[in-house]
């Protein structure tokens, strides 16, 4: 079904969607261990890894061991990839937070599923902390972007790579267990579109030319570790400056501001079509980086809608960065579903009449 | 600081290996570790494969190895230095790989990936220095630990009823399929630290041959974990640690 | 609002409920038409009940889970009772006749009961009883072409079904028929 | 008997006396003085050193270079 | 050294101080790992645990290990703790994530060091984030008490045993490496002056009077998980209510505030002197609970004073928190140092003064 | 539902142990899962240490087993029932307690507390239901997947060079002091499932007697994962299984 | 020959066939008939049964109550 | 301000810095007053240098971490080229002088070198260098009593170091001499 643009158009599900565009992304290398509801990816990839030779693609004995895997091959240069769901994300955090400091390019895929604990495998939103506030010890950031369709699910693989690569910071795919099961139709850019910059850090062996290469998170001196987070904090202004992302829709004239990300924001936007039906106008801010916060256009919005409400599947996280952007300019109310349920548009409908119907719109 | 090669009509027989930095090492006098970093180095320098060959360092007394060992390096979360090797060795297939590990590192909390990496064969090389103790955090109890030993952890000495018994898991790992060349040295003589090397010597070749995991254990002194001299220490060691660590290869190739 | 058409398929685990929707999807694509396919997933597929929630429509779809629908398609008891509730007015409820004990009770919609199974049956293998609904299903609302659902099935099929193929092809106008006649019975009753 | 000797880099050794008790001619012993870190260091006592490099080779600090009679070199970690 | 009223007067370390004040609150079970700055923990449990006849003290194998042993002694109804430094918490964030979904109580003591990645062993504050938005997965808090000097190292143990108990929730201590480190004069608790509540749920053996008691964070039906994270959230909402603990520092006077945590707040205290012999009237603002944090105190102080100045060890993780609740009605302004570094007293009153010196005290 | 004691004259002989819940179990048809669940609860209730037991469920298919087991238990994290089971145990001495894990569970994640377990010798009964296959996810490959295996994640056949060889886990448990009972079983058979359910009994015996870790492999059936009707699979079981892991005491104490 | 009888639990039954295999009399079958939860169950087909209780002792669900002619019965978990 | 008294003292790990602090900290609990000891760990005492800071007051201690020192007593070069600068106007710097090359600059504040370590090693062995230092300090700066620092030292001391006593005293008291001979000196010159 090759289209004449050389991109391929499929129906796919959004875990095996995700699978073979990092196989033409380029990867090179993917470490995991299965668990509900992204099992696909490595199923996908090993199945499918055959037709692009010399491609790495092992299962670990533990999503501990796999992210010590991706850092040694990103470490040694390699596009690499790596994916889980929440607990098994919950294991590499230590692991993140040595890729940061030790600076190492890689991409990681979480596809959420409810907690906290083992929980349940239903969609769920509830990881947006551990992702954008860093869920492991000290000051550091990934870069997180969060699809909401399966075409985004390959858009963003490609996205991802180059903007670890660019900055050498881990990066993360922030999806939920629906995104990953749900078939949509994706077109599948061609194989060797996302070309690798040179990695001349990497321990690839020293040759006589230049001096030794270290990979390290390490160092020991606090003068010298300050230094480090100074260049980190560096990158995380550019970041915030330069790579932010952020959807709008129906903003010209709305009164009130839906925020939303991932998968929530398509069923919000059936409830502002709901709402519009009902002559409210209403507006949906998506912010596509969820680090960095999209929190320049939400300020802006601050001064054209009466209020906003943040809808999450969790018990109300996201809202946090909406609430720091706006910075009591303007009412900031959240609605959520958690531990695996999602919103239904009519229930969010009802939130938006609930506001609207609010005797003042002032802040409580 | 490199001496002369000629000196009063003599020539030089025996210096640093140009794969050593100049960096003085941070160890403890005596400590064993330094004379493990200065064989694997000869071994890299005397083999020519400075340029293709990684390391990595554990999370240890050894955790600053990169800074005298003069190859591409990676510093590995504490356990995790034989997962570190696999992805380094999987994505560069025709490198040189190995891994450098205390006992704590590599019995306690890495434990599973030990068990994995040599499960799956990986063609690396680890060096595992079991000294007994975990020195870099201050001569706490190490899984190797013998019985009876005083630590700041069993300050009363190790019990096996409370924390079971000393683990040689260098045994265990020799009868998995994927482990091709396992044995057991020391470095507290001179005839040990030559034997040593050879099995140095020995476990790159095979990684060319790509046989599988080759795993040296080097009984090691620790004289500041321990609180004794260099020379007790090495003492204690041969007194103490080779009747329940016995010196040998444990498995070893056909040759 | 726009031209979607929202539809739930819902039955047994293995009664190819998750399929029937997939070759749904694929032939609306194959259309160019938009599409989403949302499966349920997890616990309740163990042995239980499994749906899925098709989406066809000519324009970029919002939320691929909606909560009421155009058509629902239950193949069990449990679905029927599930899902009854959630066809929009002027819907289509088809259910299949041969395991249902409580026929549904809306009269605001289209119901329609297919034995399919018994059809199925009585063609090759029960296996196929999904391809007889779904062949009723396009007959009542044809928002795929049926040309296009058979070269989806040749796509959707792994290649060690491929020679279910004509028993396949047979289903689909065996509902078809079904789904006249009853038309057929309705305007005359 | 072969005759070699030793150079010691004082400021590299830490006195750990692991070469002295290696050495089999006896001919190392530790300087009365300390060096900068505080360490008395290896130095030859007398001149039956024989270049065997038995001190060297188990310096824990690559601390000791050894030299010896010409003669065929021995070739341990000799790349200069 | 016993006084009249049972206690004990002592020099001790902040590390050993909290061994033997667990020791005293009635601890039954420690398992842990040695990491620096907090090895001294078991050590002197190793040490001292003979004097207290049946007290379980386990090295594991890993933090892993140990997290999960705690979670099978909390669930078998034993008053269990847990310490570490950074690296290793980031381990446990699986574990933790298990045990407030569980509904356990178990004490976390956190002495961090600098980060991310293998860092320093210097003190630090960057884990803030973690302990207190969540580090693990799914939606879940951990009760968090900050102490600041070697006593509360020691009161702060039976405070937390206390309200882990009251809510079957983890708590944590996050003390830095300065805190485990020092020295200072402390009283010490009679043993047996903590009592255990009953523990109806706990798994000891299942006699026939009741139903088996089943500890676990699996509720596969999302609605199931969902009425879970209801519990946690109603959980979470009293704590907000009734646990807030907070040291306000004369801000009775004041035109400017510190806010200020642990160790941090003592500096500040030093910094505050020096301002103050300035003629610059500055208060301090010491959140001693972190969750639940004192959003209330630091929303009140907003009517009062110019602007906020927050000082951390970390990049600025805790100023989020304050800029919450203070909600664009007052500026807040961040300084710290990060990876091991400590500011000086000098540092903040410079910032003190910079802040004064703005020639508009007006919101950025 | 309860069938009656008595029936046409005839006296029940078997019946399902009170110490098993009425749910009905969710293992797919044929699992060795209920096999091993019954029997150990047979093995409580005959012993009458209902109210002494606490039993550890893993991340599997048996994560349920608490549905089923009248028994307190706790639900342990991916791979760390053997910790749990420690942590009980070492707070409640006089209780029984068990670990039952699969073999992702135990062989894969949990690989450094299964080793660290034994080797301390905990004083629990280990059960480990070694299926060769990740059941719960669907199918994927486990460390016990036999060479040429196809799994989920082995499409093509599990390959020694990529994934290394089947762990036999238990057999290098057997070998730490701190095991005591060491013993493979399974339960395809009547008279499998006697035996099986003897070395259980034993387990719990030597429990009391604090002797160390007791440890029962059982080489289980997986229908569902293996593509197969439950009489095919133990079919395969015997035939491909069994020679890889075979079946009989590794380590028992002398009588 | 001993006359034994087994009571299956129909609804619990998931028609695995391993009792059917298990039992050394061939006197078990599956139903034609489906229970609730779509599987066909097991069912005596003849009196042949000895109360051997092997088809039980393999049963995965417990599904099977097994009864003997009186003579002292086995005490195989019974508890009741 | 208050009336705190805040001291650093710094050398080479083994040289007894560290101990020198608890003696001062121990013996200031004693007399009932508020006191903080604060040890640098970490990297630089790997056989690098230590250091702590110690701060003897009247009242709650706020920072136990300060910048600017009363007193800095400091037994190698390092230690002195790093705290010079941080002793306040008129404050004490004491510092071991058989092991310093470049002696201190600074006049605007009372600087002291005493030889400890020869000293200690007249009386018995080096180990009480650090004794003869705090004798010193103490002689110059009495933040705490003499007979509280003996008793401390009763308790300081472990079991099997407990016949180091006697020695300990006699360094005290020697440092105590020097200090005062030093003082008579600076009167002289
Ligand atoms: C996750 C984590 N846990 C604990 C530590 C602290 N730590 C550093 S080194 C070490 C043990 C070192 O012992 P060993 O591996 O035997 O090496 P040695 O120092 O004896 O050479 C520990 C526990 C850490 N850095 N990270
Ligand atoms: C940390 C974590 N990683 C992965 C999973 C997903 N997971 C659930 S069960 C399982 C493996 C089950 O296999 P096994 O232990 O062999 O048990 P079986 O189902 O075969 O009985 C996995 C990987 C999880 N729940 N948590
Ligand atoms: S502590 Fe022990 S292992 Fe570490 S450097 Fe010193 S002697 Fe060597
Ligand atoms: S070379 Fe040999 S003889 Fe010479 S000092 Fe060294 S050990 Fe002694
Ligand atoms: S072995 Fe090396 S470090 Fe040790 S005393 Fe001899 S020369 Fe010095
Ligand atoms: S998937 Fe396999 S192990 Fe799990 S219940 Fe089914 S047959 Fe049993
Ligand atoms: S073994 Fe049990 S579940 Fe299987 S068919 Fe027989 S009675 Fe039914
Ligand atoms: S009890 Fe024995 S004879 Fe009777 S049905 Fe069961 S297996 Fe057959
Ligand atoms: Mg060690
Ligand atoms: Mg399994």
């Amino acid at each position: 079904m090759a289209q004449s643009n050389g991109t391929d158009v499929r129906l796919m599900k959004g875990n095996e969607a995700l699978a073979e565009a990092a196989l033409r992304a380029g990867m090179q290398a993917y470490f995991g261990y299965p668990i509900t509801p992204q099992s696909e990816v490595m199923e996908y990839l090993t199945m499918h890894a055959p037709e692009h030779p010399g491609v790495v693609i092992l299962q670990a004995e533990s999503e501990l061991a796999a992210i010590n895997m991706v850092y040694g091959a990103a470490g040694a240069g390699a596009r690499v990839m790596i994916s889980s769901s929440s607990p098994g994300i919950s294991l590499m955090q230590e692991g993140l937070s040595y890729m940061t400091s030790a600076q190492l390019p890689a991409l990681v895929v979480n596809v959420q599923r409810g907690g906290p604990g083992l929980g349940t495998i239903q969609p769920s939103q509830g990881d947006y902390f551990q992702a954008v506030k860093g869920g492991g010890h000290g000051d550091y950031r990934l870069i997180v972007l969060a699809p909401a369709s399966v075409q985004e699910m390959v858009d963003f693989v490609f996205d991802a790579f180059r903007l670890t690569e660019k900055y050498r910071n881990p990066a993360m795919i922030l999806a939920d267990g629906a995104l990953g099961q749900m078939m949509e139709k994706v077109a599948l850019p061609p194989v060797g579109s996302l070309p690798r910059s040179a990695a001349p850090w990497a321990t690839v062996g020293k040759p006589a030319t230049r001096e030794r290469n270290i990979v390290t998170s390490l160092f020991i001196q606090p003068e010298r570790m300050e230094q480090i987070n100074l260049q980190l904090q560096a990158k995380y202004r550019t970041l915030e400056k330069e790579e932010v992302r952020c959807e709008q829709l129906q903003m010209e004239d709305a009164d009130f501001a839906l925020v939303a990300f991932g998968l929530t924001s398509r069923i919000c936007q059936k409830a502002m079509e709901l709402a519009r039906q009902k002559g409210i106008r209403v507006g949906l801010i998506r912010p596509i980086t969820l680090y960095p916060f999209p929190s320049a256009v939400i300020r802006k919005a601050a001064g054209q809608v009466e209020a906003f409400v943040t809808v999450e599947m969790n018990a109300g996280q996201m809202v946090e960065d909406v609430r720091l952007a706006v910075d009591g300019t303007r009412p900031v109310h959240f609605t959520g579903r958690m531990g695996g349920m999602i919103p239904t548009p009519e229930e969010i409908l009802a939130k938006i009449e609930a506001v609207v119907a609010e005797p003042s719109l002032q802040h409580a | 600081m490199k001496e002369p090669d000629v000196i009063e009509g003599m020539e030089v027989v025996y210096r640093k290996p140009q794969t050593l930095t100049a960096t003085p090492m941070h160890y403890c006098p005596g400590c064993s570790h330094g004379v493990v970093h200065k064989i694997l180095m000869e071994v890299v320098d005397e083999m020519g494969i400075q340029d293709k060959t990684v390391g990595v360092a554990p999370v240890g007394c050894s955790v600053f190895a990169y800074d005298y060992m003069n190859v591409d390096m990676q510093e590995a979360a504490h356990g995790r230095a034989s997962a570190v090797a696999t992805g380094i060795r999987r994505v560069l297939p025709d490198t040189y790989v190995f891994a450098y590990q205390g006992d704590g590192d590599l019995a306690a909390i890495g434990t599973g990936e030990t068990v994995h990496t040599v499960n799956r064969g990986e063609n690396i090389l680890m060096v595992f220095i079991n000294n007994g103790i975990y020195g870099m955090t201050g001569g706490q109890m190490a899984p190797t630990s013998l019985l009876g030993m005083k630590t700041s952890t069993s300050p009363y000495g190790r019990e096996a009823a409370v924390n079971g018994y000393p683990l040689r898991i260098t045994e265990l790992l020799a009868q998995l399929p994927g482990a091709y060349y396992v044995t057991r040295q020391s470095v507290h003589t001179t005839a040990a630290v030559r034997k040593c090397k050879k099995a140095i010597e020995a476990s790159f070749r095979y990684q060319t041959e790509k046989r599988g995991t080759c795993f040296i254990e080097v009984v090691a002194n620790c004289p500041s974990g321990w609180k004794m001299t260099p020379n007790e220490a090495n003492d204690w060691l041969e007194k103490n640690m080779f009747p329940y660590y016995p010196i040998g290869d444990i498995k070893a190739p056909k040759q | 609002m726009n031209h979607a058409h929202e539809i739930i398929i819902a039955g047994f685990g293995g009664q190819g409920v998750l399929s029937m929707g997939q070759i749904i999807s694929y032939s609306a694509m194959k259309e160019g038409k938009e599409v989403s396919w949302m499966p349920s997933y997890g616990p309740e597929m163990r042995g239980g009940t499994a749906n899925c929630i098709v989406i066809v429509s000519e324009q970029r779809i919002s939320s691929p889970i909606v909560t009421r629908f155009d058509t629902a398609i239950v193949l069990n008891q449990p679905s029927l009772d599930k899902f009854q509730a959630a066809v929009k007015p002027g819907g289509l409820l088809l259910y299949e006749r041969s395991t249902i004990i409580t026929p549904p009770t809306r009269t605001d919609i289209e119901v329609m009961g297919i034995p399919g199974l018994e059809e199925a049956q009585r063609l090759t293998s029960k296996q196929v009883a999904n391809m007889v609904l779904l062949g009723a299903f396009l007959e009542r609302r044809p928002v795929v072409k049926r040309e296009n659902v058979i070269s989806a099935l040749h796509s959707v099929l792994p290649p060690h079904r491929q020679h279910l193929l004509p028993a396949n092809e047979q289903a689909l106008a065996r509902g078809r028929e079904l789904a006249l006649e009853h038309a057929g019975r309705l305007v005359e009753s | 008997m072969i005759r070699g000797t030793i150079v010691v880099d004082t400021q590299i050794c830490k006195g750990c006396e692991l070469c002295i008790t290696a050495c089999p001619q006896d001919c190392l012993e530790l300087s009365p003085g300390l060096n900068q870190k505080g360490y008395r260091y290896a130095q030859l006592k007398n001149d039956t050193c024989t270049g065997c490099v038995n001190c060297a080779i188990v310096c824990p600090d690559c601390a000791i270079t050894v030299y010896r009679q010409a003669k065929k070199p021995r070739s341990v970690a000799v790349t200069a």
